[in-house]
């Protein structure tokens, strides 16, 4: 099941428009330190972290302030020098009121982060290396923010023989994987010759889509000179290409079974921004304290690519990039396609953030919706192969108990489905919803 | 066309029994609301139709030539029993037959399908073979009306049918449709 | 720079659409049938624009006046009524009275679509509910081909055109019999040549096959509509009668004559593909396309009616919601064929 | 059972004429009403032998009530019935042999007709004779009144006739769907289409009185 | 709709207590039902016989016309016998006569296959000129308005009345009737035309070589 044929992709899914050129060329730029940095304890999947600072404790650049709450939970650093003003709850980018660390910014302090000799990563037990890896804060900055060093504790009779690095960024708008992948190819296959050798993979596949060619050519000459065995597989464009499980199919012409995870068949998949963060933190012990989000739409005054530490608010790196236009109707939080649309600009850039976007009324759907002609786009999109347009049907009729028959809890709310209805039929929300009710519902049948 | 295959034909398309006969109308319209359900109630009546076409050949042939005076009673009283004898072998030797067609055997018992047959196959003066052939037709056809309406129906429970024509209504205009489109098979292998 | 709160809106993802709506579909397929329009005029005559313009009036009335309060003038505007009463039109004979067309425009919207909920709720084709209502209720008039001709007789109208509503046509008109009919009761095949440029007898829109087969491919090209269903309906309707042609050549015709003669190809393109009727699944499109392909052929063989295409179609209609039953896609990752 | 007064006797019959007619609101009996109802005389007959039957058993059923073990009531219901619809068909073939040909199979039918089994087990066998006979007058009149409208309604589209004399004049256009399968379909669900509107219009008009007055 | 219930649940019950009871029951029912079949049966049988008789014999005698009486006649080994009381009505055919008692002709019934059902029908047959004399569609559920022309056609019905048999009658369409054998279909309803003639020509076969000139 090696990849044979470069030029692959997976089967349905669709093209919208890419809206790249505007930022794909600027290189990474880093944002300035602001007055105030607001920390979620939550940025990932999983139990939130637990702080291990009081309010007025000075704390330092990289220095942890929440340990893991948990297995399936992370560290938190602090991304800035300075001092926490309060442990009180704040809105994140979906409205609700969470549990924050709030810093306050030392304006006297070089705010260097000083790096510590590298670890001898190759003399860690798996054991030693998972812990390593969760004490580093990293998780998932493809979008799902889930704890990465979850997806390294070796699992009984599940070798990883693959390991494989999405660098497909399939969004619209987005291309920070893309700059970290041009600008800092060196950490990415540094990031793969330690993860690859601790887990024991065969060789490694970097995914990337063919509209980021000089990415390709710099990865490719990069992973040339690798310690271990890398390919750079190049992907044909479509949306959505990054969804780990297609971009398997997509490599390797192996479909993941419905329900399991990659690791099922061999294999685990890293974003390169979460590669890159896991060769820094073995190399200078530097933990995650800031990420890569490209800030783009229309409506924003000055796209481009940013470093920005994380906690700082939506709106400071909003005004760095020049502000918004007047006629801005919508910010996204993430790409157009998944992201979550931003209620207040007073949210904090979180470790899963890759993006902000700002558009005006004119840009984003709001087209008149009819009803279903059945015209069959929403399936020929869906990933998944499911039938968009019956799960729809069910959730608006409330047939939630019905939609499990088709499948509903394979959905991966990607949104191919909603994009390509002619007759402007929110399929993915109506079946987001649904999928939430029902979870309800079965939440309350077990507590009875 | 010969004789046979043209009786099988005609009770299964051209004169189906429940859209151009409108016989059977009760499971037609009473149990037509999910698919699975209708599946079965079909098979059932294909069941009990062939064990009356049974039945009415044997009164007919033995029986009635002497008082065909008590035809209907007969045939009623007959057909009824008989049913309720075969689903006493069917339970104890097939239990899950049983438990999928069981419970609709005495709803069945009681349609016009039934007794139509019985009576069409007599006054068309059916024998044996015809008579079972008739009936494997006929219930075929009702079995295939059922299953389509089932079909349809399912669907338009997701669709926003107007309040006003929702539920029987709306039912008849579907199985007039249906019936419309079975107009198409009209003449099918009788002649030319 | 300060950024100060814009009003915010709150709308979920997917913020991006692909620019195309249905009535943008609805449109295209009504510019497919523009050069189909234009050969039943030339062939008709001013016929052919009467009963256009009553079919259409009949199913946008009835789609304006009989959508539920508020919703009939944008239920205009998506086109589909339209659509319906364009295509009924184009399946009905030139010499129709012009109360009949009208008649079909009101029950294909009214039965075929309103009652079932309007656009996309429709479980039959509507303009075939609409013709088969008509060829149900008056057989004869819907089985009366009057003369096709050219631009010489364009302004003479053509047979019962002008009865006065729910009374017959009066004087008998000069009629004629469509090559089906020729093939089923004479055993007398039209050639292929004529069946494709569009000169012989038939409904307004079935006679040029060549039109109708240049208008499939734009929409096929343009993605309008599942291939796989014209495909199927082709495929079967040629492998069934070529096997029975090959087994009696005198008395069966051959599969390019089923193919071209009648409404097959103006069915196939234009109505079997009529996205709400027609399974949603590739595999379903291939069992319906072949369905009707198969019915076509045994009504127009084996059964009293010169043509099945509008019956097929509607049988087929009919088993739409058994065939999305039995052919659901398989979700990605879920057994091994898809 | 209670003693009932005039009132009760009158509502008894009047019951299956509108309120809970047996056709349009319970939608009993579909088989015999659509097959014979292309043309009003059929209608007639059909009612009439329908009526006949049902009176018949009625009486005789409730006359029974107390004597028919539980058991074996359905049974005995069904010979009954089978007796009289028996009388019936020969009744009519001796008067009309020719609407006996036209209802052909469906008079002997009625056997089947959910209508009549269901008032024995719903009505008869619980009430008394008067009482049980003026509920089967009702509902056979409430059925005749079905039928009829049914069967002229399509024979006058169907035929442009009523009983045979015709209305619109020989250049009438008849819509032949009518008197064919789909036509039976299609135009009772029209008029439960008409009552369903019909129920919904005095809905809206009462909210909207209330809605003034609230 | 027929309500769900067994109407056969009286006959497992014997075992039961108190099945004395309810087979007596039954088994009074099924005597006075019986008592009242025959004897409206036996009221009825000969107004229904007379009924069907008269039905027949008028159509005899209007297959053949200008006859009087008619006289059932079957095959007996190839050879014609006047038909018995015990003959199947399917296999006879009638010779009707003028008040002379002189044969005119034979009315032969036949059926078969039409457009929609069974087409049932009787024609007259003149044996000296081996001619059809007239013909009569009995049964037929053929469309109306199209089909039934062949019933209600006059000038389609007029193709029989003389019709020559030698060689076997065909159909043609379009008014193009030329020949002694040929008959003019009914135009929209070709398959009902066809259906009759081949009728005809099977029944034909059957019989006319048994009835030569007598
Ligand atoms: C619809 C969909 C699209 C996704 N697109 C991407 C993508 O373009 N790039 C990416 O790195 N992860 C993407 N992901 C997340 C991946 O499935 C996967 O979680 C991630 O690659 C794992 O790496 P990480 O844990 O390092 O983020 C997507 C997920 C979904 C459901
Ligand atoms: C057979 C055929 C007929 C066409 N007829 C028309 C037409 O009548 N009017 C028209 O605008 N476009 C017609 N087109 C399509 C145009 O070339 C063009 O694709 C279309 O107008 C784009 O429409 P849209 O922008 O509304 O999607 C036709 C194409 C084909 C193949
Ligand atoms: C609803 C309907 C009913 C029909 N009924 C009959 C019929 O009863 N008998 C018949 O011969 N043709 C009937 N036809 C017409 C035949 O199918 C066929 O068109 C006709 O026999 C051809 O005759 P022609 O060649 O003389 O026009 C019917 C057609 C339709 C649409
Ligand atoms: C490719 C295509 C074919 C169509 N064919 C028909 C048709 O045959 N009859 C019709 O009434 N509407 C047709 N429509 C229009 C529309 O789907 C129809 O009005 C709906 O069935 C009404 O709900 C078609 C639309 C498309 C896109
Ligand atoms: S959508 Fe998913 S796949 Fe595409 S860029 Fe975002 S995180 Fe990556
Ligand atoms: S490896 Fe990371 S910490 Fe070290 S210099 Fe580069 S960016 Fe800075
Ligand atoms: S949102 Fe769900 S249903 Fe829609 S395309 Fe994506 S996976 Fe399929
Ligand atoms: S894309 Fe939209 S209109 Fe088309 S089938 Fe899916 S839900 Fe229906
Ligand atoms: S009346 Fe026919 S099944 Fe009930």
């Amino acid at each position: 099941m090696a990849p044979e044929n470069w030029i692959s992709t997976f089967r349905h899914g669709v093209h919208p428009d890419e809206h790249k050129e505007g930022t794909e060329s600027l290189p990474i730029e880093r944002v300035p330190f602001v007055e105030s940095y607001i920390l979620p304890l939550g940025q990932h999947i999983g139990a939130p972290s637990v702080p291990v600072v009081k309010p007025k404790d000075r704390v330092q650049r990289g220095q942890l302030i929440a340990k893991p709450g948990g297995f399936v939970s992370t560290a938190l650093h602090s991304p800035v020098t300075g001092h926490v003003t309060a442990l009180a709850n704040r809105r994140n980018a979906m409205g609700d009121l969470v549990p924050c660390i709030l810093l306050e910014a030392d304006p006297y302090a070089t705010q260097r982060f000083e790096p510590r000799a590298p670890v001898d990563w190759r003399a860690l037990s798996s054991k030693e290396f998972v812990d390593q890896t969760q004490m580093a804060g990293l998780v998932g900055m493809g979008g799902a923010a889930f704890p990465s060093h979850v997806k390294y504790v070796p699992q009984e009779g599940k070798p990883v023989r693959f390991l494989v690095v999405n660098g497909c960024e399939c969004e619209p708008y987005l291309t920070c994987d893309h700059r970290v992948m041009v600008e800092r190819s060196d950490r990415v296959v540094r990031g793969i010759e330690i993860l690859a050798t601790k887990l024991g993979a065969e060789k490694t596949v970097i995914g990337v889509e063919q509209n980021k060619e000089d990415a390709i050519e710099v990865l490719q000459a990069a992973a040339a000179g690798a310690p271990v065995p890398v390919e750079v597989a190049a992907l044909k464009v479509k949306y959505p290409q990054g969804s780990e499980k297609m971009l398997i199919d997509a490599v390797f012409k192996t479909e993941v079974p419905a329900g399991k995870l990659p690791l099922d068949v061999g294999m685990v998949v890293n974003n390169v921004a979460t590669i890159a963060a896991l060769a820094d933190w073995f190399d200078h012990g530097r933990p995650l304290i800031d990420r890569v989000l490209t800030v783009s739409g229309p409506a924003v005054s000055r796209p481009a690519n940013l470093q920005v530490p994380l906690g700082t608010p939506v709106r400071a790196v909003l005004e760095y990039c020049g502000g918004l236009k007047s006629e801005t109707r919508q910010v996204v939080m993430g790409g157009p396609m998944m992201g979550s649309p931003l209620s207040s600009l007073d949210v904090p850039v979180v470790k899963g953030t890759s993006g902000l976007l700002a558009f005006t009324d004119a840009d984003v759907f709001d087209g008149d919706t009819y009803t279903c002609v059945k015209c069959g786009r929403c399936l020929d999109a869906c990933p998944n192969f499911l039938n968009p347009c019956m799960l729809a049907k069910l959730a608006r009729a409330g047939r939630i108990e019905s939609m499990d028959e088709f499948y509903a809890s394979d959905c991966t709310f990607c949104g191919s489905c909603s994009w390509a209805c002619p007759s402007g039929i929110p399929i993915s929300q109506l079946i987001k919803v649904a999928r939430s009710a029902m979870a309800q519902r079965k939440r309350k049948e077990v507590r009875q | 066309m010969n004789n046979l295959a043209w009786i099988f034909i005609s009770s299964l398309l051209v004169n189906n029994f429940t859209l151009a006969y409108f016989l059977g109308l009760c499971p037609f319209f009473g149990v037509s609301g999910r698919l699975v359900t209708a599946f079965r109630l079909g098979l059932a009546n294909i069941f009990v139709m062939v064990i009356t076409s049974l039945c009415a050949w044997a009164l007919n042939t033995f029986v009635l030539v002497h008082a065909p005076y008590l035809r209907l009673i007969s045939f009623i009283v007959v057909i009824a029993s008989t049913v309720q004898f075969v689903e006493m072998v069917i339970k104890k030797l097939y239990p899950a037959l049983f438990r999928a067609l069981g419970i609709f055997l005495p709803l069945i018992t009681t349609n016009c399908a039934i007794l139509g047959l019985a009576l069409f196959q007599t006054s068309r003066g059916y024998g044996l073979v015809e008579g079972l052939v008739f009936a494997l037709g006929g219930g075929g056809g009702l079995t295939l009306a059922l299953v389509l309406m089932a079909g349809l129906r399912e669907d338009a429970e997701l669709s926003d049918i107007p309040s006003m024509i929702r539920g029987t209504a709306m039912n008849l205009m579907i199985a007039g449709i249906l019936s419309m489109a079975f107009m198409g098979f009209a003449g099918l292998f009788s002649s030319s | 720079m300060k950024v100060s709160d814009p009003a915010l809106l709150l709308r979920t993802a997917p913020f991006l659409r692909r620019n195309l709506t249905t009535p943008a579909l609805m449109r295209d397929v009504i510019y497919a049938l523009v050069p189909v329009i234009g050969a039943s005029i030339w062939f008709f005559g001013v016929s052919a624009i009467l009963v256009i313009v009553a079919a259409t009036a009949g199913a946008m009335l009835t789609e304006w006046r009989f959508t539920p309060e508020g919703k009939g003038g944008a239920a205009l505007a998506d086109g589909s009524a339209l659509l319906t009463g364009l295509l009924l039109a184009l399946t009905l004979p030139p010499g129709i009275p012009l109360w009949m067309a009208f008649l079909g425009g009101v029950i294909g919207i009214g039965l075929g679509k309103l009652v079932w909920g309007g656009l996309g709720h429709n479980l039959f084709n509507p303009a075939l509910v609409g013709r088969a209502f008509l060829q149900a209720a008056f057989p004869t008039v819907l089985t009366t081909w009057a003369l096709h001709g050219g631009p010489s007789d364009f302004l003479a109208v053509r047979g019962a055109n002008l009865a006065f509503p729910l009374l017959q046509g009066g004087v008998d008109a000069v009629t004629t019999a469509t090559p089906l009919s020729m093939m089923k009761f004479d055993h007398n095949a039209v050639p292929a040549a004529a069946l494709f440029l569009g000169n012989t007898a038939g409904s307004l829109g079935e006679t040029s096959g060549v039109l109708i087969l240049l208008s499939g491919i734009y929409l096929t090209v343009r993605r309008m509509f599942d291939w796989r269903i014209p495909a199927g309906v082709l495929l079967a309707a040629a492998i069934f009668s070529g096997i029975l042609f090959l087994v009696a050549p005198d008395r069966y015709p051959t599969p390019l004559f089923t193919i071209l003669s009648g409404g097959l190809l103006f069915g196939t393109v234009f109505m079997a593909t009529d996205p709400v009727t027609s399974p949603l699944s590739p595999r379903g499109a291939w069992i319906f396309g072949a369905g009707i392909g198969f019915l076509v052929v045994l009504i127009r063989v084996f059964g009293g009616l010169p043509e099945g295409v509008m019956y097929a179609i509607l049988l087929m209609n009919g088993a739409t919601p058994l065939i999305e039953r039995a052919v659901q896609p398989r979700p990605f990752g879920r057994g091994k064929h898809r | 059972m209670a003693e009932r007064d005039g009132g009760d006797i009158y509502r008894e019959f009047a019951k299956g004429l509108w309120k809970e007619n047996p056709v349009f609101v319970q939608v009993l009996g579909m088989c015999p009403m659509l097959a014979v109802t292309n043309s009003a005389i059929n209608a007639v007959a059909m009612a009439a032998a329908t009526m006949f039957v049902l009176v018949g058993s009625s009486f005789l059923v409730s006359l029974l009530r107390k004597v028919i073990p539980k058991q074996v009531r359905i049974s005995t219901y069904i010979i009954i019935i089978a007796t009289f619809v028996t009388l019936a068909d020969f009744t009519l073939q001796a008067l009309s042999p020719s609407v006996h040909k036209e209802l052909g199979a469906f008079i002997a039918l009625i056997v089947v007709n959910c209508l009549i089994l269901g008032r024995q087990e719903a009505f008869a066998s619980r009430n008394g004779v008067l009482l049980s006979v003026l509920d089967a007058l009702g509902m056979s009149f409430g059925f005749a009144i079905a039928l009829l409208c049914l069967g002229s309604l399509r024979e006058i589209l169907g035929s442009g006739s009523i009983f045979g004399f015709s209305l619109c004049g020989p250049h009438f256009e008849p819509w032949v769907v009518m008197i064919l399968p789909p036509g039976g379909f299609f135009m009772l669900g029209a008029i439960l289409l008409f009552f369903g509107w019909w129920k919904e219009m005095k809905a809206k008009r009462r909210d909207s009185v209330t809605g003034r007055v609230a | 709709m027929s309500t769900p219930v067994s109407i056969g649940d009286g006959v497992e019950t014997p075992r039961e207590p108190g099945g004395a009871r309810m087979i007596a029951t039954l088994a009074l029912a099924g005597l006075i039902s019986g008592v009242a079949i025959v004897g409206v049966y036996e009221l009825t049988l000969p107004t229904i016989l007379a009924n069907r008789a008269r039905a027949l014999k008028a159509a005899v005698l209007q297959v053949v016309p200008g006859s009087q009486t008619m006289k059932p006649f079957t095959l007996d080994g190839g050879a014609l016998v006047e038909a018995t009381d015990d003959t199947p009505v399917e296999e006879r055919i009638y010779a009707a006569y003028d008040e002379g008692g002189n044969l005119l002709g034979y009315a032969i019934p036949g059926e078969g296959n039409g457009f929609q059902d069974v087409i049932e029908l009787i024609y007259g047959y003149d044996p000296k000129e081996r001619k059809i004399v007239g013909l009569q569609v009995l049964e037929s559920r053929e469309t109306p308005g199209l089909g039934d022309k062949i019933r209600k056609d006059a000038a389609f019905v007029a193709n029989f009345d003389d019709l020559s048999v030698d060689p076997e009658v065909v159909v043609v369409k379009n008014s193009h009737k030329t020949k002694g054998n040929e008959v003019d279909a009914i135009t929209g309803a070709t398959i009902s035309s066809k259906a009759v003639v081949k009728i005809l020509n099977v029944t034909n076969d059957r019989w006319l070589s048994h009835l030569g000139e007598k």
